[in-house]
Protein backbone atom coordinates (compact mmCIF):
# COMPACT_ATOMS: atom_id res chain seq x y z
CA UNK A 1 0.00 0.00 0.00
CA UNK A 2 1.41 3.55 -0.72
CA UNK A 3 0.28 5.93 1.90
CA UNK A 4 0.98 9.51 2.26
CA UNK A 5 -0.05 11.45 4.76
CA UNK A 6 -0.16 15.34 4.99
CA UNK A 7 1.79 17.18 8.04
CA UNK A 8 1.65 20.80 8.81
CA UNK A 9 -1.35 22.10 6.88
CA UNK A 10 -3.19 24.66 7.60
CA UNK A 11 -6.37 24.45 9.19
CA UNK A 12 -8.59 25.81 12.12
CA UNK A 13 -9.16 22.48 13.01
CA UNK A 14 -6.53 20.55 15.22
CA UNK A 15 -6.03 16.91 15.40
CA UNK A 16 -5.36 16.54 11.28
CA UNK A 17 -5.38 13.50 10.03
CA UNK A 18 -5.53 13.05 6.41
CA UNK A 19 -4.45 10.56 4.23
CA UNK A 20 -4.59 9.80 0.53
CA UNK A 21 -3.81 6.54 -0.69
CA UNK A 22 -3.69 3.73 -3.55
CA UNK A 23 -3.86 0.40 -2.59
CA UNK A 24 -4.98 -3.45 -3.77
CA UNK A 25 -6.40 -4.19 -1.17
CA UNK A 26 -10.31 -4.30 -0.79
CA UNK A 27 -11.88 -0.97 0.26
CA UNK A 28 -14.18 -0.53 3.47
CA UNK A 29 -15.93 2.65 3.06
CA UNK A 30 -16.85 2.79 6.69
CA UNK A 31 -13.80 2.04 7.99
CA UNK A 32 -12.00 4.30 6.18
CA UNK A 33 -14.63 7.25 7.34
CA UNK A 34 -13.61 6.57 10.73
CA UNK A 35 -10.35 7.55 10.06
CA UNK A 36 -10.78 10.95 9.47
CA UNK A 37 -13.03 11.87 12.54
CA UNK A 38 -11.40 14.78 14.29
CA UNK A 39 -13.40 15.94 17.94
CA UNK A 40 -15.04 18.82 17.20
CA UNK A 41 -16.80 17.42 13.84
CA UNK A 42 -20.25 15.56 14.38
CA UNK A 43 -20.58 14.67 10.76
CA UNK A 44 -18.46 12.71 7.70
CA UNK A 45 -19.65 12.76 4.02
CA UNK A 46 -18.46 9.55 2.10
CA UNK A 47 -19.10 8.81 -1.18
CA UNK A 48 -18.11 5.25 -2.16
CA UNK A 49 -17.74 4.49 -5.74
CA UNK A 50 -17.68 0.84 -7.14
CA UNK A 51 -18.35 -1.09 -9.84
CA UNK A 52 -21.40 -1.30 -12.03
CA UNK A 53 -22.53 -4.00 -13.42
CA UNK A 54 -24.28 -2.17 -16.24
CA UNK A 55 -23.52 1.01 -18.25
CA UNK A 56 -26.21 1.36 -21.13
CA UNK A 57 -27.77 -1.86 -21.42
CA UNK A 58 -23.77 -3.36 -21.65
CA UNK A 59 -22.77 -5.33 -18.92
CA UNK A 60 -19.39 -5.16 -17.14
CA UNK A 61 -18.14 -8.57 -15.68
CA UNK A 62 -15.34 -7.13 -14.20
CA UNK A 63 -12.75 -3.90 -14.34
CA UNK A 64 -8.58 -3.41 -14.10
CA UNK A 65 -7.35 -0.28 -12.49
CA UNK A 66 -4.23 1.08 -13.00
CA UNK A 67 -2.59 4.35 -12.12
CA UNK A 68 0.48 5.99 -13.03
CA UNK A 69 1.13 5.80 -8.84
CA UNK A 70 2.95 8.34 -8.16
CA UNK A 71 2.18 11.06 -10.14
CA UNK A 72 -1.76 10.35 -8.76
CA UNK A 73 -0.39 10.10 -5.65
CA UNK A 74 1.04 13.98 -5.97
CA UNK A 75 -2.61 14.96 -7.83
CA UNK A 76 -4.45 13.62 -4.83
CA UNK A 77 -1.98 15.82 -2.32
CA UNK A 78 -2.94 18.70 -4.45
CA UNK A 79 -6.55 17.94 -4.34
CA UNK A 80 -7.13 17.94 -0.94
CA UNK A 81 -4.60 21.22 -0.82
CA UNK A 82 -7.54 22.81 -2.74
CA UNK A 83 -10.26 21.30 -0.95
CA UNK A 84 -8.77 22.86 1.53
CA UNK A 85 -8.29 26.39 0.30
CA UNK A 86 -12.42 25.96 -0.91
CA UNK A 87 -14.20 24.27 1.73
CA UNK A 88 -14.00 24.75 5.94
CA UNK A 89 -13.38 21.27 6.01
CA UNK A 90 -11.65 19.28 8.96
CA UNK A 91 -10.17 15.95 7.72
CA UNK A 92 -10.52 14.18 4.22
CA UNK A 93 -9.74 10.64 3.43
CA UNK A 94 -9.37 9.32 -0.22
CA UNK A 95 -8.26 5.78 -1.00
CA UNK A 96 -8.21 4.12 -4.64
CA UNK A 97 -7.88 0.68 -4.86
CA UNK A 98 -6.19 -0.54 -8.11
CA UNK A 99 -6.15 -3.99 -9.92
CA UNK A 100 -9.22 -6.47 -10.67
CA UNK A 101 -12.08 -5.62 -9.06
CA UNK A 102 -15.51 -7.32 -9.47
CA UNK A 103 -18.98 -6.11 -9.58
CA UNK A 104 -19.83 -4.38 -6.57
CA UNK A 105 -16.64 -3.95 -5.04
CA UNK A 106 -15.73 -0.31 -3.72
CA UNK A 107 -13.08 1.03 -6.43
CA UNK A 108 -12.75 4.40 -4.56
CA UNK A 109 -13.61 6.36 -1.32
CA UNK A 110 -13.68 9.66 -0.57
CA UNK A 111 -14.48 10.68 2.98
CA UNK A 112 -14.67 14.08 4.74
CA UNK A 113 -15.34 15.58 8.04
CA UNK A 114 -16.06 18.76 9.11
CA UNK A 115 -17.59 21.08 11.34
CA UNK A 116 -20.81 21.78 9.23
CA UNK A 117 -22.48 19.13 7.37
CA UNK A 118 -23.05 21.42 4.44
CA UNK A 119 -18.69 21.64 3.83
CA UNK A 120 -18.79 18.23 3.82
CA UNK A 121 -21.02 17.59 1.26
CA UNK A 122 -19.23 19.91 -1.35
CA UNK A 123 -15.84 19.16 -0.98
CA UNK A 124 -16.62 15.69 -0.99
CA UNK A 125 -18.81 16.25 -3.91
CA UNK A 126 -16.04 18.46 -5.45
CA UNK A 127 -13.05 15.76 -4.74
CA UNK A 128 -14.77 13.07 -6.43
CA UNK A 129 -15.22 15.20 -9.31
CA UNK A 130 -11.97 16.35 -9.47
CA UNK A 131 -10.17 13.13 -8.46
CA UNK A 132 -11.99 11.97 -11.78
CA UNK A 133 -10.53 14.63 -13.93
CA UNK A 134 -6.97 14.99 -12.55
CA UNK A 135 -5.95 11.96 -10.82
CA UNK A 136 -3.56 9.63 -13.48
CA UNK A 137 -5.67 6.50 -12.81
CA UNK A 138 -7.75 4.55 -15.77
CA UNK A 139 -9.53 1.55 -15.64
CA UNK A 140 -10.40 -1.33 -18.15
CA UNK A 141 -13.73 -2.52 -18.66
CA UNK A 142 -14.23 -6.15 -19.60
CA UNK A 143 -17.25 -7.65 -21.33
CA UNK A 144 -18.70 -11.11 -22.52
CA UNK A 145 -16.80 -9.69 -25.71
CA UNK A 146 -13.94 -7.49 -24.92
CA UNK A 147 -12.90 -5.00 -23.80
CA UNK A 148 -12.02 -1.18 -23.21
CA UNK A 149 -9.65 1.08 -21.43
CA UNK A 150 -12.02 3.93 -20.59
CA UNK A 151 -11.07 7.28 -21.36
CA UNK A 152 -12.38 10.39 -19.76
CA UNK A 153 -12.69 13.61 -20.77
CA UNK A 154 -9.95 16.09 -19.34
CA UNK A 155 -8.79 20.06 -19.71
CA UNK A 156 -5.37 18.62 -19.86
CA UNK A 157 -5.66 16.97 -23.19
CA UNK A 158 -3.14 19.36 -26.01
CA UNK A 159 -4.29 17.13 -28.40
CA UNK B 1 20.15 13.36 -23.85
CA UNK B 2 18.41 10.43 -22.50
CA UNK B 3 14.69 10.68 -21.21
CA UNK B 4 12.33 7.82 -19.97
CA UNK B 5 8.93 8.03 -21.28
CA UNK B 6 6.35 5.92 -19.51
CA UNK B 7 3.15 4.45 -21.11
CA UNK B 8 -0.13 3.17 -18.97
CA UNK B 9 -3.38 1.57 -19.67
CA UNK B 10 -4.39 2.50 -23.61
CA UNK B 11 -1.11 3.91 -24.99
CA UNK B 12 0.85 0.87 -22.87
CA UNK B 13 -1.46 -1.45 -24.94
CA UNK B 14 -0.99 0.58 -27.98
CA UNK B 15 2.85 0.81 -27.90
CA UNK B 16 2.84 -2.66 -26.64
CA UNK B 17 5.47 -1.25 -23.92
CA UNK B 18 5.42 -0.11 -20.49
CA UNK B 19 8.46 2.39 -20.97
CA UNK B 20 10.76 3.61 -23.11
CA UNK B 21 13.78 5.42 -23.73
CA UNK B 22 14.44 8.54 -26.12
CA UNK B 23 17.39 9.98 -27.12
CA UNK B 24 17.16 13.75 -27.83
CA UNK B 25 19.69 16.77 -28.64
CA UNK B 26 20.15 19.37 -25.71
CA UNK B 27 17.89 22.29 -26.19
CA UNK B 28 14.82 20.06 -26.68
CA UNK B 29 11.41 20.38 -25.20
CA UNK B 30 9.10 18.03 -23.60
CA UNK B 31 6.91 18.79 -26.94
CA UNK B 32 9.37 17.73 -29.36
CA UNK B 33 9.63 14.28 -26.86
CA UNK B 34 6.09 13.77 -27.09
CA UNK B 35 6.15 14.01 -31.40
CA UNK B 36 8.48 12.06 -31.65
CA UNK B 37 6.97 9.30 -29.57
CA UNK B 38 3.62 9.86 -31.33
CA UNK B 39 5.95 9.58 -34.72
CA UNK B 40 6.96 6.39 -33.81
CA UNK B 41 4.01 5.01 -32.34
CA UNK B 42 1.56 6.30 -34.78
CA UNK B 43 -1.44 4.17 -33.77
CA UNK B 44 -0.88 6.92 -30.26
CA UNK B 45 -3.01 9.47 -32.47
CA UNK B 46 -6.05 8.12 -32.26
CA UNK B 47 -6.61 8.38 -28.78
CA UNK B 48 -7.05 11.91 -26.77
CA UNK B 49 -3.40 12.54 -24.86
CA UNK B 50 -2.20 13.42 -22.16
CA UNK B 51 1.51 14.44 -20.73
CA UNK B 52 3.29 14.47 -18.06
CA UNK B 53 6.81 15.27 -17.07
CA UNK B 54 8.46 14.16 -13.89
CA UNK B 55 5.12 13.46 -12.47
CA UNK B 56 3.24 16.75 -13.24
CA UNK B 57 1.01 17.55 -16.42
CA UNK B 58 2.70 19.54 -18.88
CA UNK B 59 1.93 20.96 -21.99
CA UNK B 60 4.92 20.71 -23.81
CA UNK B 61 6.99 23.97 -23.88
CA UNK B 62 9.26 23.03 -20.69
CA UNK B 63 13.38 21.89 -21.92
CA UNK B 64 14.01 18.32 -20.94
CA UNK B 65 17.17 17.49 -18.99
CA UNK B 66 18.49 14.34 -18.95
CA UNK B 67 16.83 11.49 -16.91
CA UNK B 68 13.69 13.57 -16.93
CA UNK B 69 10.58 11.18 -16.66
CA UNK B 70 7.73 11.96 -19.35
CA UNK B 71 4.65 10.09 -19.84
CA UNK B 72 1.88 9.54 -22.22
CA UNK B 73 -1.47 8.48 -21.48
CA UNK B 74 -5.02 8.80 -22.14
CA UNK B 75 -7.89 11.14 -20.15
CA UNK B 76 -7.87 9.26 -17.06
CA UNK B 77 -10.53 7.26 -15.60
CA UNK B 78 -10.12 6.59 -12.16
CA UNK B 79 -12.93 6.96 -9.59
CA UNK C 1 -35.54 -3.44 15.17
CA UNK C 2 -37.79 -2.02 14.42
CA UNK C 3 -37.78 -1.87 10.48
CA UNK C 4 -39.72 -1.43 7.58
CA UNK C 5 -39.61 -1.44 3.69
CA UNK C 6 -41.30 0.63 1.01
CA UNK C 7 -42.64 -1.28 -1.74
CA UNK C 8 -44.32 -0.68 -4.80
CA UNK C 9 -42.86 2.99 -4.69
CA UNK C 10 -42.54 4.33 -8.67
CA UNK C 11 -38.66 4.10 -9.79
CA UNK C 12 -36.75 4.41 -12.89
CA UNK C 13 -34.87 1.89 -10.91
CA UNK C 14 -35.85 -1.39 -10.80
CA UNK C 15 -34.39 -3.91 -7.99
CA UNK C 16 -35.40 -1.23 -4.96
CA UNK C 17 -34.31 -1.75 -1.63
CA UNK C 18 -35.06 0.83 0.40
CA UNK C 19 -35.38 0.62 4.44
CA UNK C 20 -35.71 3.19 7.31
CA UNK C 21 -35.02 1.69 10.56
CA UNK C 22 -34.45 2.48 14.18
CA UNK C 23 -32.49 0.65 16.73
CA UNK C 24 -30.27 0.37 19.36
CA UNK C 25 -27.61 -1.44 17.89
CA UNK C 26 -24.48 0.45 16.63
CA UNK C 27 -24.21 0.95 13.50
CA UNK C 28 -21.93 0.27 10.19
CA UNK C 29 -21.99 2.86 7.94
CA UNK C 30 -20.09 1.11 5.37
CA UNK C 31 -22.52 -1.70 5.43
CA UNK C 32 -25.52 0.20 5.98
CA UNK C 33 -24.10 1.51 2.63
CA UNK C 34 -23.45 -1.63 0.97
CA UNK C 35 -27.34 -2.36 1.34
CA UNK C 36 -28.61 0.67 -1.01
CA UNK C 37 -26.48 -0.87 -3.95
CA UNK C 38 -28.70 -1.82 -7.09
CA UNK C 39 -26.56 -2.85 -10.11
CA UNK C 40 -27.67 0.41 -12.48
CA UNK C 41 -25.66 2.44 -9.54
CA UNK C 42 -21.97 3.42 -9.84
CA UNK C 43 -22.07 5.90 -6.60
CA UNK C 44 -23.17 6.43 -3.04
CA UNK C 45 -23.06 9.17 -0.79
CA UNK C 46 -23.36 8.78 2.93
CA UNK C 47 -23.63 11.06 5.47
CA UNK C 48 -22.60 9.34 9.22
CA UNK C 49 -23.81 11.96 12.20
CA UNK C 50 -22.06 10.27 15.45
CA UNK C 51 -21.57 12.10 18.96
CA UNK C 52 -18.94 15.13 19.12
CA UNK C 53 -16.87 15.50 22.05
CA UNK C 54 -16.93 19.28 22.05
CA UNK C 55 -19.78 21.40 21.14
CA UNK C 56 -18.86 25.32 21.99
CA UNK C 57 -16.21 24.27 24.11
CA UNK C 58 -18.61 22.17 26.10
CA UNK C 59 -17.74 19.21 26.61
CA UNK C 60 -19.72 16.36 26.19
CA UNK C 61 -19.59 13.13 28.05
CA UNK C 62 -22.32 10.98 26.47
CA UNK C 63 -25.28 11.37 24.74
CA UNK C 64 -29.01 9.74 24.89
CA UNK C 65 -31.43 9.26 22.30
CA UNK C 66 -35.13 8.80 22.32
CA UNK C 67 -38.02 8.69 19.54
CA UNK C 68 -41.81 8.23 19.35
CA UNK C 69 -40.67 5.53 16.99
CA UNK C 70 -43.85 4.72 15.51
CA UNK C 71 -43.96 7.93 14.36
CA UNK C 72 -40.47 8.48 13.64
CA UNK C 73 -40.94 5.91 11.10
CA UNK C 74 -43.48 7.29 9.69
CA UNK C 75 -41.85 10.60 9.16
CA UNK C 76 -38.78 8.49 7.93
CA UNK C 77 -41.01 7.06 5.40
CA UNK C 78 -42.61 10.36 4.16
CA UNK C 79 -38.97 11.65 3.81
CA UNK C 80 -38.05 9.45 1.31
CA UNK C 81 -41.11 9.45 -0.98
CA UNK C 82 -40.40 13.37 -0.82
CA UNK C 83 -37.00 12.59 -1.94
CA UNK C 84 -37.80 10.67 -4.72
CA UNK C 85 -40.16 13.37 -6.01
CA UNK C 86 -37.31 15.89 -5.94
CA UNK C 87 -34.42 13.34 -7.06
CA UNK C 88 -33.03 10.79 -9.58
CA UNK C 89 -32.22 8.22 -7.05
CA UNK C 90 -32.39 4.78 -6.91
CA UNK C 91 -32.26 3.70 -3.30
CA UNK C 92 -32.32 5.25 0.18
CA UNK C 93 -31.55 4.05 3.22
CA UNK C 94 -31.84 5.78 6.49
CA UNK C 95 -30.94 4.27 10.25
CA UNK C 96 -31.41 6.09 13.41
CA UNK C 97 -29.83 4.91 16.60
CA UNK C 98 -31.48 5.38 20.09
CA UNK C 99 -30.04 5.29 23.78
CA UNK C 100 -26.96 5.96 24.91
CA UNK C 101 -24.10 6.43 22.54
CA UNK C 102 -20.33 7.14 23.43
CA UNK C 103 -18.31 9.74 21.70
CA UNK C 104 -17.58 8.76 18.42
CA UNK C 105 -20.53 6.57 18.20
CA UNK C 106 -22.91 7.04 15.23
CA UNK C 107 -26.19 8.10 15.49
CA UNK C 108 -27.56 8.50 12.29
CA UNK C 109 -26.61 6.99 8.71
CA UNK C 110 -28.49 8.48 5.42
CA UNK C 111 -27.22 6.09 2.27
CA UNK C 112 -28.53 7.24 -1.15
CA UNK C 113 -27.59 5.45 -4.00
CA UNK C 114 -28.26 7.04 -7.59
CA UNK C 115 -27.43 6.40 -11.17
CA UNK C 116 -25.99 9.91 -11.29
CA UNK C 117 -23.70 11.34 -7.96
CA UNK C 118 -25.05 14.60 -8.21
CA UNK C 119 -28.54 13.27 -7.34
CA UNK C 120 -27.04 11.31 -4.68
CA UNK C 121 -25.20 14.01 -2.89
CA UNK C 122 -28.16 16.68 -3.42
CA UNK C 123 -30.71 13.74 -1.90
CA UNK C 124 -28.52 12.53 1.12
CA UNK C 125 -28.02 16.45 1.86
CA UNK C 126 -31.31 17.68 2.25
CA UNK C 127 -32.71 13.87 4.20
CA UNK C 128 -30.31 14.68 7.02
CA UNK C 129 -31.55 18.06 7.06
CA UNK C 130 -35.15 17.12 6.92
CA UNK C 131 -34.49 14.35 8.94
CA UNK C 132 -33.37 17.16 11.42
CA UNK C 133 -36.22 19.07 11.37
CA UNK C 134 -39.54 16.77 11.44
CA UNK C 135 -38.33 13.42 12.31
CA UNK C 136 -39.14 12.76 16.24
CA UNK C 137 -36.28 11.56 18.16
CA UNK C 138 -34.76 13.52 20.69
CA UNK C 139 -31.37 13.97 21.50
CA UNK C 140 -29.74 14.52 25.57
CA UNK C 141 -26.40 15.93 26.13
CA UNK C 142 -24.90 14.92 29.15
CA UNK C 143 -21.65 16.77 30.36
CA UNK C 144 -19.78 16.58 33.56
CA UNK C 145 -21.82 19.23 35.66
CA UNK C 146 -25.48 18.57 33.68
CA UNK C 147 -27.34 17.38 30.89
CA UNK C 148 -29.40 18.74 28.52
CA UNK C 149 -32.72 17.58 25.87
CA UNK C 150 -31.70 19.57 22.87
CA UNK C 151 -33.95 21.19 21.17
CA UNK C 152 -34.17 21.78 18.08
CA UNK C 153 -35.95 24.57 15.59
CA UNK C 154 -38.82 23.33 13.65
CA UNK C 155 -41.48 24.53 11.36
CA UNK C 156 -44.09 22.42 12.89
CA UNK C 157 -44.10 25.34 16.42
CA UNK C 158 -47.34 26.02 17.23
CA UNK C 159 -46.96 27.83 20.27
CA UNK D 1 -64.39 10.62 26.15
CA UNK D 2 -61.24 9.81 26.76
CA UNK D 3 -57.72 10.41 24.66
CA UNK D 4 -54.32 9.21 25.49
CA UNK D 5 -51.65 12.15 25.74
CA UNK D 6 -47.75 11.16 25.75
CA UNK D 7 -44.78 12.68 26.36
CA UNK D 8 -40.73 12.06 24.97
CA UNK D 9 -37.48 13.71 26.04
CA UNK D 10 -37.91 17.18 27.87
CA UNK D 11 -41.44 17.19 28.02
CA UNK D 12 -41.77 13.64 29.75
CA UNK D 13 -39.27 15.03 32.68
CA UNK D 14 -40.77 18.29 32.62
CA UNK D 15 -44.37 15.79 33.46
CA UNK D 16 -42.58 13.57 35.23
CA UNK D 17 -44.94 11.41 33.21
CA UNK D 18 -44.25 9.07 29.54
CA UNK D 19 -48.34 9.28 29.11
CA UNK D 20 -51.78 10.57 30.65
CA UNK D 21 -54.99 10.15 29.99
CA UNK D 22 -57.53 12.71 29.50
CA UNK D 23 -61.04 12.97 30.04
CA UNK D 24 -62.56 15.35 27.35
CA UNK D 25 -66.33 16.38 25.83
CA UNK D 26 -67.31 15.40 22.83
CA UNK D 27 -66.53 17.57 19.73
CA UNK D 28 -63.54 18.85 21.59
CA UNK D 29 -60.18 19.69 19.50
CA UNK D 30 -57.09 18.64 19.82
CA UNK D 31 -56.13 22.22 20.68
CA UNK D 32 -58.58 21.70 24.05
CA UNK D 33 -56.87 18.93 24.85
CA UNK D 34 -53.05 20.54 24.18
CA UNK D 35 -54.43 23.34 26.61
CA UNK D 36 -55.61 21.56 29.17
CA UNK D 37 -52.70 19.65 29.30
CA UNK D 38 -50.48 23.31 29.47
CA UNK D 39 -53.13 24.00 32.01
CA UNK D 40 -52.44 21.08 34.59
CA UNK D 41 -48.72 21.05 33.56
CA UNK D 42 -47.44 24.65 33.37
CA UNK D 43 -44.04 24.05 33.38
CA UNK D 44 -44.20 23.01 29.53
CA UNK D 45 -45.05 26.29 28.93
CA UNK D 46 -41.17 27.39 28.67
CA UNK D 47 -40.43 24.89 26.06
CA UNK D 48 -41.40 25.01 22.51
CA UNK D 49 -43.78 22.69 21.73
CA UNK D 50 -44.97 20.35 19.46
CA UNK D 51 -48.01 18.63 19.27
CA UNK D 52 -49.19 15.27 17.48
CA UNK D 53 -52.24 13.64 16.62
CA UNK D 54 -52.25 9.48 15.93
CA UNK D 55 -48.92 9.82 14.70
CA UNK D 56 -49.06 12.76 12.56
CA UNK D 57 -48.02 16.46 13.29
CA UNK D 58 -51.20 18.46 14.85
CA UNK D 59 -51.97 22.25 14.49
CA UNK D 60 -54.75 21.29 16.98
CA UNK D 61 -57.70 21.78 15.00
CA UNK D 62 -58.84 18.18 14.98
CA UNK D 63 -61.94 16.76 16.05
CA UNK D 64 -61.13 14.34 18.74
CA UNK D 65 -62.42 10.32 18.33
CA UNK D 66 -62.14 8.39 21.45
CA UNK D 67 -59.11 6.08 21.80
CA UNK D 68 -56.96 9.06 20.06
CA UNK D 69 -53.39 9.21 20.66
CA UNK D 70 -51.99 12.84 21.39
CA UNK D 71 -48.70 13.79 21.84
CA UNK D 72 -46.61 16.54 23.15
CA UNK D 73 -43.15 16.73 22.48
CA UNK D 74 -40.54 19.79 22.25
CA UNK D 75 -38.65 20.60 18.89
CA UNK D 76 -36.87 17.55 17.28
CA UNK D 77 -33.26 17.11 17.87
CA UNK D 78 -32.26 13.56 16.27
CA UNK D 79 -29.48 13.37 13.69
Amino acid sequence: MSEKKIENRKSKIEDRRDFFEITTDALDAGAIARRVVPKTCGAIVTLDGFVRQFTKKRETLYLEYEAYEPMALKEMEKLIAQAYEQFEIANVGVVHRLGKMEIGETSVVISVAAPHRRSAFEACEWLIKELKRTVPIWKKEVYRDGETWIEGESQFAVN
Amino acid sequence: MKVQVLFFGATAEATGKREIEVNMENGAKTGDVFQRVIANFPQLQKHTLLFALNQEYSKGNETIKNGDELAIFTAVSGG
